[in-house]
């Protein structure tokens, strides 16, 4: 249901920084129609060309400044992920993705309170990397 | 002449608001176009840092609200009792945030606000004394799935009876008076490889004047089992999904509302899909209203579209277009 | 350091719930100087006559009312383990301890902000079951 | 004359408020009885639910300051940044603590508090705004072991000197200024079995006129390894632990003070065992007063009694008897 919220178009780019290819990022909103705190993000999965990322290659922010793991989000309360307002998926794997067309599948959901099961989303994007 | 007063919930507007094609100013702005007075929030969804917002947050709202002139009728809050994956939070701890909840409500001016399906009605007594102080009443939402006969939404009902309090009530959700099954969700699923057999048994329970609640046996929160032709159609997980959301319209009787018209702080006019005829699809707003008048109901009606979440993949949701047609059919049936 | 804190004297003694014994408690102070909020607690091990408790037999409390396992006591940030008032332990087992002696051990420790390691003590005592 | 002033850190009264032999009330009432003007609290020992404590919690607090009339000298905070053991609070979460810490200060009535060591420089100047609206000045401890010259303090010392602020400045722990090892410590870990050799080689560097961090060189906080003739002497992992723990008593030259007497708000009088002829077994109060006043520092020097750790099993403590003698000492060489 909030299939059109996953992984924003255009989106998806390799990440430098001094001057080397660290990975790549994604953006997404919220599958969910309210902000809530970044702990109750219940799943991130990401995978390339059929691929699945190893979760420990995962972080995530809100303001691309200060990054979390997977597991550290887990208690990460304070913060809090607006709602309209990105997530950034970062993939910490160097060289990033190559350079051509690939089939990236972002995978997010949520766990509100009152939800009987995780609110998610998911949807795969032909991305072009130049 | 209908006592009922028009409002809107900001949720109806949500994918526009995201999708950054409507600011919050813009928002104000159509209401004001629309000729909607009320205006209802869910603070976490357009309040920055809520329900901790900063000052400056908090006096960008009430200028919005002072500039446009509008009332504010309801805030819609949650408990994050799932804060912590680990654990549920204690009662303790959702208390203090439902306090936090009440002042931050009275902050931007509300005088009530709505609590979740299956608000823990323990919280109530504790939160009580924070309600009267900051004169912010709490009132349980009735939402088709989870309605009157459910067992949360039922403690809470004794709970409000027993504490019998005017800071406790209920806001009822129109969707517990679904004549159909909304055909936007049909077509939602149909792209997902819905088998239309199922669809149309589900059709088929409404036309009998009954809900898939009803019809199986499951009003009261069992998981009684589906009937064996109605299992047969369960073909893949959108099948059992399609099922599983079908709970989540009711028919209910209007009658089954007249025991608690005394705790009716607020109703939530939802819409899944205006017809070009100005209707609501599924839900009987005429019927409704006659009910609501000859029980001297004279609250807001806040349109609440929830169409937006069976649009199709890249389409565009015309959040916009539903409010308006709602608000013109309400003014229709109350007379202004 | 803190062993004196460790085990309050004559605070061990076998729990019943509806007419049956349910387990066992034991009371200790803070192995630090101030209160802090329940998730620091780092470790909490319970011994009977040798045999460690297994982890997930033990619940800790503030007030004997609200009880948490040690898993979940990782995200208790909202309850504070005031200085110099008691933490409950009990350890769930039908039963309790046997009448007769035994030596009860208690090891217990927290994990301030700038310590290096987590401060903690550890103490057994002789208890007598009648 | 001395212009330096007497306080007591209620610290050292820990095991006498633990074992609920001393209420605070009582403990307001020793200072009285022990004529000791000032009080050095920390809030998360003695004020419950610090720090966000009830109304009714900060009126009794008050209240007692008030009947007994003492001034407050300092409140000694901490930053709990291990909160979750899965990760470290970021800097952002342990802002919004130290704003709260400012806070909760400065409603019980103190116009500073004292930063515990390893406090992360990089929350100073965002919570600088805050220090100043509520008039509450910040000030890292100096303590033996992570002193002048080790990492994270001296990355504080460059901020403070940065930011130049007068709500930013040091604490200094007189364990810095230790000419011996305390000897309760080491009769302590004599009971677990300390190898006394290795107690002597360590007894042996203070009396040759270093310390342990200067003599291993350690001091700006890097793992040099220990000589051969000191590791040859760990023969088990008591005598590890002692030696780690020498390293928390420095035997620092005055004059390294000097350059940092501007920013000096406050002393800790750190006392490990008063002897029977009113001396610190460990430190020169004598001379180091003497030093204090050559260079005109006109605050207070709170009593802060830390022997209590070392303390046999179910041996008592006795801080008041500590704290008793440490106060007429410093009357002595301050001279009022
Ligand atoms: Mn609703
Ligand atoms: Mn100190």
């Amino acid at each position: 249901m909030f299939d059109n919220y996953v992984f924003t178009k255009d989106s998806c780019k390799n990440v430098e920084a001094d001057g080397k290819i660290i990975g790549f990022e994604i953006q997404t909103l919220i599958t969910y129609y309210r902000g809530i705190p970044l702990s109750m993000v219940y799943s991130v999965e990401v995978g390339v060309d059929s691929i699945p990322v190893p979760r420990d290659m995962i972080r995530i922010s809100l303001d691309r400044k200060e990054w979390f793991t997977l597991s550290e989000a887990e208690t990460v309360s304070t913060y809090k992920w607006e709602y309209g307002e990105p997530l950034y998926i970062r993939i910490l794997a160097e060289g990033g993705l190559r350079k051509g067309e690939h089939d990236v599948r972002l995978s997010i959901s949520v766990w509100p309170a009152y939800y009987p099961m995780p609110a998610g989303g998911q949807r795969t994007r032909r991305v072009a990397i130049e | 002449m209908s006592q009922i007063k028009r409002a809107v919930s900001l949720y109806s507007l949500q994918d526009e608001y995201a999708t950054k094609r409507l600011s919050l100013e813009d928002i104000f702005k159509k209401t004001v176009e629309f000729d909607i007075e009320g205006i209802e929030l869910i603070s976490d969804q357009m309040i920055r840092g809520a329900p901790y917002p900063s000052e400056e947050t908090v006096r960008m709202w009430r200028n919005l609200v002072e500039k446009y002139n509008r009332r504010l009728v309801c805030n819609d809050i949650f408990i994050n009792s799932t804060l912590y994956r680990n654990r549920k939070l204690t009662i303790k701890e959702q208390i203090e945030m439902l306090k936090a909840e009440i002042i931050n409500a009275h902050n931007l001016g509300f005088s009530l606000i709505r609590l979740v399906s299956n608000t823990d009605e323990r919280l109530m007594e504790p939160a009580l004394a924070t309600a009267e102080k900051y004169n912010v009443a709490m009132a349980l939402e009735i939402h088709a799935g989870m309605s009157f006969h459910s067992a949360g939404t039922g403690k809470f009902l004794l709970e409000m009876i027993r504490l019998n309090s005017p800071y406790i009530g209920i806001v009822v959700d129109m969707g517990i008076f679904c004549e159909r099954h909304p055909r936007v969700a049909r077509n939602y699923f149909r792209q997902f490889g819905l088998n239309p057999e199922l669809a149309d048994y589900i059709d088929a329970i409404f036309a009998g004047g009954s809900d898939p609640l009803r019809y199986f046996g499951r009003l009261n929160g069992e998981q009684a089992p589906y009937p064996e032709d109605f299992r047969a159609l369960i073909k893949n997980p959108v099948d059992r999904e399609y099922a599983i959301f079908s709970e989540g319209y009711e028919n209910t009787p209007f009658e089954e509302l007249e025991q608690y018209m005394p705790y009716l702080k607020h109703i939530h006019g939802k819409c899944y899909e205006m017809t070009e005829e100005y209707e609501e699809y599924s839900i009987p707003y005429k019927e409704a209203i006659q009910y609501l008048d000859s029980k001297g109901y004279d609250g807001y009606i806040a349109t609440e579209y929830e169409g937006n979440r069976f649009v199709l993949l890249d389409e565009c949701v015309d959040g916009l277009e539903n409010v308006r047609r709602h608000q013109e059919m309400l003014k229709k049936y109350i007379g202004r």
